[in-house]
């Protein structure tokens, strides 16, 4: 019972890259349970005070945001009917939706917003606060206009293409009493969305059903969702062929649970419909270490790690080979493969490391660094034992540290006691929103996923700076190509291998993966057939 | 002497023996079966056992060699067994010499203490020691080796109070020998056979432990234990699941031989079977 | 009518034991209304044949030869079945433990009602009327209360008496007793000797008694077999084998048996060399719940023992004599009161106090470490106080000749030695230290006859080439007029009586004096 | 009567035992790198220095470790055991919401091992080295070494996914509603693969001790009294042995009662059930010390309540126990 190799695995999974043929027409039918698999239980639930995708999975459907994306990746309308911007970019006017209702039957209007804005996305919500750091003010002219006013250049296309993730809106009638942070509605949520809260059994399982008076017509088509807490990936994906689970998002299953259901045709395994949500295998150096502070050692295990056949080998046909910080899916910022590269060559690393002065000691070892894999995630596991095994090729003896979600921040954010750390890089579509932080210097101590390497580069920081508020959207993709190629070159840390999280379907899930962070949105669309 | 001839008469002390020799040969010989490092890089991963020559017991999801891993885990397993034992056997018998001999105020405060231990999960005791010192394979060992020690403080405990009024005791006594030789000359050696016998069951149990952090990625990624094997194994457990079984039996068959050679000590050290009045 | 017949009877034992048969070629008849007494020393095959008659035999034993009839009806070949009707109801048994021989945890009522419940089928409220019935015939105080009790409520006297009720519950044809009085206190063993010959001359059991106390014999057999490794070398009437024994053997088991008549009075040195002052020790044994009432182990106990002299402490158990023998030797604190040895009081320090006083105990396989070599066990309280080594060991060597063993054995094991040699060893350890007072605790209690004797009179040797001044505690008084000089009756705690052990033995003051002398079983035979 | 004193006492004795393990654990978590609010950061995957900063004053980790302790305890005082950060509500209610799995998976893994413990262990006794003794032996051991979880993993292969016989995990199928019996029967085929996977070592253990106890009890000289007053070997065993063969068992209950709790923590992380073992296991990883504290005080409440039937239990098996008071 051998299962067919690898090889065949890429060409068959690539097909599923290519955008499907809509479905023949079928008519949707009403009614039916979706039963979704939650991996890691979260603590709030409310999309506009925590940005992940464990809270989207579900928040998503009971709240909205301003926009989300179409088909096409391009920003459309949810709460917000039109929008449009100042050429300075300080000033973008959103006409929002009229008629909407929060599910408490309060009417949905621009006071929402502002409260949202001011008070969550600018004082909580992770990412937020940076995106928002210039926000002076959120003018609301009458129930269905909102202005927002910046005191820097806010670009246009930055902000569209954040809000889908960070622009959720929460009731300020039900939020504007007492701290946010308390407040019971954070995990009961109550929005405008397709789908009502109604139970959260903790360990257990989470219960949404249809919102009667959604703005949209006739919508949502599915009776309820139900979201069940299974932590054991292969008990999960027994409960899946059991038809206990139809849906499992953000690969929350194993790597070759994943391919084995996907050649069964009860299932479809794919990275449709999660474009938006590209994240990177990261390898950081740090620099208090003053081996790794010196670039030849940087590249020298650059060199040694044979991307390619752990891509082939040990992660399957949902990632391929990463070219820098911003992954090739960003179609509007991807500076295109012909950047510094590092390949696979054993013999110019140890002459590099020669060269650095490490000579080879006892047992052929040059000298021995720790390494601090983030503690998620099977594909970092992976990474870091290859790491581990490749290195030990070159003479560099890896000593890999495991440490629990709490020790790992700490040890490395906070203490910066590491030498190497492995872990993701998500790209949230801008690289303004959550990827030049982990290059920009100054952001404080203990900030996980940001620059913690003890290293700064001024041309870099300036560059970064500049682009984030150029509003000329030629100039701005001109300037992340230099960042690009700027870091590429001094690699502070790298982005060797790019992935897309898949989603696991039951075929009997219609309209599945039909925007490129379907998994997040509302899903009012969508429906079961028999 | 008496003893190792009744031993050796018993039949799960010789299938004992035998099981634990092999996992000790394989142990100690780990470096001249597998000479590389068992953790590099040996092929493809998850191929099935037979599939490629090379590996006879194919190779894992980080395309390790399952056998070098199977023996190099057996010197991992029984060390942790070994270490952790000991320090359980230290703990336990100072505790439970000092409570059973000295009885009163020393025993209450002694028994509180190893109740608190025992009255705590120790698996949640483990996980906080873990969690809180980390997880190398010292600290793992280590914390086995406290969290196991309350049985044989109270089994070293019961042997003293009954041992503690013997009469050749008491004439120690009264020749004015000191508290510490009757401890340790004259109590001790006649407590230990029991304790030497629980000592298997300790290790047993030493294992079992280890490879149950392991399963809850909690153990030492940088050592080959079988523990390590049977929690990578967990993910591909449907497509590839020997990756888990392998390991599995091998810790089956290691605490059967450790059980066994313990149930052989039993016989012949039990007094009742061995002087015979 | 013979009741009980067995005819060359041959028992092996397992390969490995130290002889080929358990008992070779045994023949013994039982009549209606006779006690035969079958005795002999440990390891002699006396409770073998017992235990063969019942079908009971241990494990790893077989029946080679011979054959065993009951009434005429032959036992060997029977099945499980078949034994199972005759055990209980034709033949019954009582055993020497009292405290261990009752299920802890049933009722009294409940373990003698099955009998009838069993064997006759009858129901719960008929077997405890006549279970009533029975208790009451072995005259067991409050019959109907013994009923609902459970055996630890109870005292090993009462606890035989339910035995014997239990066996003779269904008018059993044979009833064998095997040492029923062994464990008990020399006064309850006299009341249980008595209620046997009553009931078994009332109901006309033939019974099959086994002892190896010659005492016990003159009281009770109507004939007697004397048996030794296996063989019966001797059988004839009581009178015929007490008075002129023809084998050999039985005339020097006689010989042995320590009679009450006292070797003629010694001079006694004036000083005295041991003296207990108002000695007072309270027991408040403390229960899960409540503190009981506290047991007063000794109310003010003064006794002197004159230098090179002996001083016996005799009394029943729960008299309180063990705990003054530890009060003494410093294991015990005392709570009021004193011990002066040599004029000075016992020094709280063990060191100091193991040059004044030493002591001897009871159970030979329990006084020496199993561990550990002799000579080391005998030469480590010296080397304690300061002895070099070397000269220790020889010390021990010389003490081993002194107490008549083997100076080589100084390097072999406890388990290598017979009881009697390990309690030469204890003596030998005792006197290592040079003390002033030896206190022996009960040390030939748990020997043979033969043996008791022969330790009794190196304990005699010894005191008069070293001089010794001992403290003998025993609870038969025939072995303290064997060696002692002067005696201490306790009961309860208190010393009843005081004096030159042939005066207290001639002619006892205190009544309790009286009725331990007049309980003393063979009294006739072996007595004044 | 007697009971109610019974148990004062042994509450009494177990306070400073409760009290030992809460501060020693306390005390132990302090050593932990990263607090609660990295587990946080961790799982919402960003948040800057100031919500940080924020946050632990939040969650009052600022003030000293001894002023931390002092106050716990006061609380504690009051049976309030405080707020669970994971699950943002009072950790009384977290735990009680988790408690009924775990008591009725020990439950029934409890009584299915003292069961089959005590049943095979007499056959085992009976029939001493003979062919069903070796078997049943042989079995205990295996038993005895296979790992938990390995055993649950291969239990899930074979019987829920290859069978279908049973659900793969979780404690109740959600999707349907069921009320009633159906409710009961679906818990209950949900527990049958986790009672079987945290059962099989403890049978192994008490099936050791039985035929241990057996052995000894039956070379008792009260066995012997029994056998010569012509019982049979079935009554002698039924009336006379098994009740004092079943002591050691009955102690045993209790020493293992805090064991067993260790290894549900395994058994529920394989089976996907949510129970205190899981809780504990998050409550670690998560560094909420409200709520590991909070599952250390019950689980230890729940170990001494089972160590309190044990004794009223062992008080009614043996009269020597209760008349000495």
């Amino acid at each position: 019972m051998t299962g067919p190799t690898r090889r065949d695995m890429l060409l068959m999974g690539s097909a599923a890259m290519l955008p499907v043929p809509a479905m023949a027409q079928e008519t949707p039918r009403r009614g039916g349970v979706l039963t979704v698999h939650f991996a890691t239980e979260q603590r709030i639930l409310n999309p506009s005070l925590q940005a992940s995708t464990g809270v989207y999975i579900v928040g998503g459907k009971i709240q909205e945001a301003l926009l989300d994306l179409d088909a096409q990746g391009n920003p459309v309308g949810t709460l917000a009917e039109s929008w449009e911007s100042a050429p300075d970019g300080l000033t973008h006017t959103f006409r929002l939706r009229r008629g909407v209702t929060w599910h408490d039957g309060r009417p949905f209007t621009s006071a929402d917003v502002q409260f949202t804005a001011m008070e969550m996305w600018k004082k909580i919500l992770n990412y937020g606060t940076t995106l928002q750091q210039f926000l002076e003010a959120v003018d609301t002219p009458d129930a269905h206009t909102a202005v927002f006013r910046y005191s820097r250049p806010m670009p246009q296309g930055l902000l569209l293409r954040a809000l889908p993730d960070l622009g959720y809106i929460s009731p300020k009638h039900v939020f504007e009493s007492g701290d946010i942070r308390q407040n019971p509605a954070n995990t009961a949520p109550i929005g405008t969305g397709p789908f009502r809260f109604v139970q959260y059994e903790r360990g257990q399982f989470i219960i949404a059903e249809r919102n009667p008076n959604y703005w949209r017509e006739n919508m949502p088509y599915l009776d309820r969702i139900v979201w069940r807490v299974v932590g054991d990936r292969a008990a999960a994906a027994a409960q899946m062929e059991a038809g206990q689970i139809l849906f499992a998002p953000y690969s929350s299953l194993s790597i070759a649970d994943m391919q084995r259901l996907g050649r069964d045709p009860r299932f479809e395994a794919t990275t449709r419909g999660n474009e938006g949500n590209v994240r990177t295998n990261t390898l950081e150096f740090n620099f208090r270490n003053p081996v790794l502070a010196d670039i030849r050692v940087r590249r020298a295990i650059a060199h040694s790690l044979n991307v390619p056949f752990f891509i082939e080998n040990f992660l399957g046909p949902f990632a391929k080979p990463g070219t820098g910080p911003i992954p090739s899916v960003s179609t509007d910022y991807y500076p295109g493969p012909d950047m510094p590269q590092y390949r696979f060559d054993t013999a110019l690393a140890n002459r590099l490391l020669d060269e650095a002065g490490h000579r080879r000691g006892a047992g052929g070892v040059r000298f021995t660094l720790r390494l601090h894999p983030a503690p998620w995630g099977e594909d970092i596991a992976l990474w870091s034992t290859f790491i581990q095994q490749s290195l030990g090729q070159v003479g560099i003896r890896i000593e890999i540290v495991r440490l629990d979600a709490a020790g790992y921040l700490r040890t490395v954010y906070r203490e910066h006691a590491f030498d190497l750390a492995t872990g993701w890089h998500q790209y949230r579509s801008d690289p303004a929103v959550s990827t030049t932080v982990w290059y920009r210097s100054g952001s404080p101590v203990g900030a996980p996923w940001t620059n913690q390497w003890g290293w700064k580069d001024e041309r870099i920081d300036a560059i970064i700076d500049a682009a984030a508020t150029e509003v000329d959207p030629v100039k701005r993709r001109a300037l992340y190509a230099d960042f690009v190629r700027a870091v590429q070159t001094e690699l502070p840390l790298w982005m060797p291998i790019e992935q897309i999280f898949v989603s696991v379907f039951n075929r009997r899930i219609r309209n599945a993966g039909n925007n490129p962070r379907w998994a997040s949105s509302t899903w009012h669309d969508t429906w079961l057939a028999p | 002497m008496r003893a190792l001839k009744a031993y050796l008469r018993s039949p799960p002390a010789l299938i004992g023996s035998v099981i634990l020799l092999a996992v000790l040969v394989m142990g100690i010989g780990a470096h001249w079966f597998y000479p590389g490092d068992p953790l590099g890089l040996a092929g493809r991963p998850l191929q099935w056992p037979g599939q490629n020559p090379r590996f006879p017991l194919g190779t894992d999801s980080s395309g390790r060699d399952i056998a070098a891993q199977l023996f190099h885990g057996a010197r991992v397993s029984l060390l942790i067994g070994f270490v952790a034992t000991s320090i359980a056997a230290m703990i336990g018998i100072a505790i439970g010499a000092l409570a059973g001999f000295y009885g009163g105020a020393v025993d209450t405060a002694l028994m509180r203490v190893t109740e608190a231990f025992q009255t705590l999960p120790n698996f949640l005791l483990l996980l906080v020691l873990v969690a809180v010192f980390g997880s190398t394979i010292e600290t793992v060992t280590i914390a086995i080796g406290i969290v196991s020690w309350p049985p044989v403080a109270r089994l070293t405990r019961a042997e003293f109070l009954t041992l503690r009024t013997r009469d050749f005791v008491q004439a120690c006594r009264v020749q004015g020998l000191s508290d510490a030789h009757l401890i340790l000359r004259e109590v001790l050696p006649n407590a230990l056979p029991p304790v030497i016998v629980y000592a298997s069951v300790v290790m047993a149990v030493a294992i079992l432990l280890e490879s149950a952090l392991a399963f809850l990625q909690l153990s030492d990624p940088n050592v080959p234990s079988w523990g390590n094997l049977i929690g990578l194994g967990r993910n591909v457990l449907r497509t590839e699941w020997y990756v888990s079984a392998i390991p599995g039996v091998a810790i089956l068959m290691t605490i059967l031989g450790v059980s066994l050679v313990g149930q052989g000590l039993n016989d012949a050290l039990n007094p009742r079977l061995a002087s015979g009045r | 009518m013979t009741r009980l017949l067995v005819e060359h009877l041959t028992i092996r034992l397992p390969r490995g034991a130290d002889r080929e048969n358990a008992i070779e070629d045994v023949s013994l008849s039982v009549a209606a209304g006779e006690i035969l007494c079958v005795v002999g020393e440990s390891g002699s095959g006396k409770s073998v044949t017992a235990s063969a008659v019942m079908g009971l035999l241990a494990p790893g034993l077989a029946i080679t030869a011979g054959r065993m009839a009951l009434s005429g009806e032959e036992l060997r070949g029977k099945s499980s079945e078949q034994w199972r009707s005759i055990r209980g109801r034709r033949i019954a048994m009582v055993f020497q433990e009292p405290m261990t021989a009752l299920n802890p945890l049933m009722t009294v009522g409940e373990q003698i009602g099955e009998m009838w419940r069993v064997h006759l089928g009858l129901d719960a409220k008929e077997a405890a009327r006549r279970a009533v019935a029975a208790l009451r015939e072995v005259s067991l105080p409050d019959p109907e209360g013994a009923l609902r009790a459970y055996p630890h409520e109870l005292s090993g006297g009462q606890r035989q008496r339910v035995m014997i009720a239990m066996a003779l519950a269904l008018e059993p044809e044979v009833l064998i007793c095997d040492e029923p009085t062994t464990a008990l206190d020399v006064t309850t063993q006299a009341q249980v000797l008595a209620l046997i010959k009553d009931l078994q001359r009332r109901h006309g059991t033939a019974v099959m008694f086994i002892t190896h106390d010659f005492g016990v014999v003159a009281e009770i057999a109507d004939r007697v077999a004397v048996m030794r490794l296996g063989r019966v070398v001797e059988q004839g009437t009581a009178r015929e084998v007490l008075t002129n024994p023809r084998h050999d053997y039985t005339r020097a088991l006689l010989a042995a048996v320590p009679g009450l008549h006292a070797p003629p009075p010694r001079a006694l040195a004036e000083e005295a060399v041991l003296e207990v002052r108002a000695l007072t020790k309270t027991y408040a044994s403390r229960g899960l719940f409540r503190r009981r009432k506290p047991v007063r182990a000794l109310d003010a106990v003064s006794v002197t023992l004159r230098r090179g002299s002996t001083l016996a402490v005799v009394g029943e158990s729960g008299s309180g004599k063990s705990t003054l023998a530890r009060c003494v030797v410093g294991l015990l604190g005392a709570d009021e009161g004193e011990v002066v040895i040599a004029g000075a009081r016992l020094p709280p320090d063990r060191r100091a106090a193991s040059r004044l006083v030493q002591m001897v105990f009871q159970d030979p396989y329990a006084s020496l470490n199993p561990r550990r070599r002799a000579g080391a066990q005998v030469a480590q309280g010296p080397i304690a106080a300061g002895t070099p080594r070397a000269q220790a060991m020889a010390e021990a060597r010389e003490l081993f000749v002194l107490v008549g063993l083997d100076p080589e054995s100084v390097d072999r094991f406890p388990h290598e030695f017979s009881g009697g040699q390990r309690q030469r060893i204890g003596i030998a350890r005792a006197l290592a230290m040079k003390p002033q007072v030896l206190v022996a605790d009960e040390p030939v209690s748990a020997l043979d006859v033969s043996v008791q004797a022969q330790v009794l009179a190196l304990l005699r040797e010894l005191q008069e080439r070293l001089g010794l001044s001992i403290l003998f505690i025993t609870h038969d008084l025939r072995v303290a007029a064997q060696l002692c000089d002067e005696v201490a009756v306790m009961r309860g705690g208190v010393v009843e009586e005081t004096g030159r052990i042939g005066e207290v033995f001639a002619a006892p003051r205190s009544a309790y004096t009286r009725s331990l002398i007049e309980a003393i079983p063979g009294r006739a035979l072996f007595g004044a | 009567m007697r009971v109610l004193r019974l148990a004062g006492r042994r509450l009494a004795a177990s306070l400073p035992t409760l009290l030992l393990i809460l501060m020693g654990m306390f005390l132990l978590l302090q050593f932990a790198p990263g607090d609660t609010v990295d587990a946080l950061m961790a799982q919402i995957g960003g948040g800057d220095a100031a919500f940080a900063e924020e946050m632990r004053r939040f969650y009052g980790l600022d003030a000293g470790i001894a002023a931390q302790l002092w106050n716990y305890l006061l609380r504690l005082a009051t049976l309030d055991l405080g707020f669970s950060a994971i699950y943002g509500k009072p950790v009384a209610t977290v735990i009680l919401e988790r408690l009924p799995p775990t008591i009725l998976l020990m439950a029934s893994a409890l009584s299915f091992a003292f069961f089959f413990g005590l049943v095979l262990g007499v056959i085992a006794a009976r029939r001493v080295n003979r062919w069903p003794d070796t078997l049943i032996s042989t079995l205990g051991l295996i038993f005895y070494a296979t790992p938990s979880f390995w055993f649950g993993l291969m239990a899930i292969v074979v019987f829920s996914v290859y069978l279908q016989w049973l659900p793969a995990g979780g404690f109740s199928d959600i999707t349907q509603s069921y009320t009633g019996i159906a409710a009961v029967l679906d818990i209950a085929r949900h527990l049958v693969l986790p009672t079987l996977t945290l059962g099989l070592i403890f049978l192994a253990i008490y099936l050791r001790i039985m035929r241990a106890s057996m052995l000894e009890v039956l070379s008792l000289d009260f066995v012997r009294t029994a056998r010569a007053k012509g019982l049979s070997e079935t009554r002698v065993v039924a009336r006379h042995v098994l009740r004092n063969a079943m002591l050691p068992m009955v102690t045993l209950i209790g020493l293992q009662a805090g064991t067993m709790l260790g290894g549900s923590v395994v058994v529920e992380s394989v089976f996907a059930l949510p129970g205190l073992g899981r809780l504990a296991y998050e409550s670690v990883v998560q560094r909420d010390l409200n709520t590991l504290l909070g599952i250390v005080f019950v689980s230890a409440l729940l170990v001494i309540a089972i160590n309190f039937v044990v004794d009223i239990l062992y008080a009614r098996l043996d009269p020597r126990i209760s008349s000495e008071s």
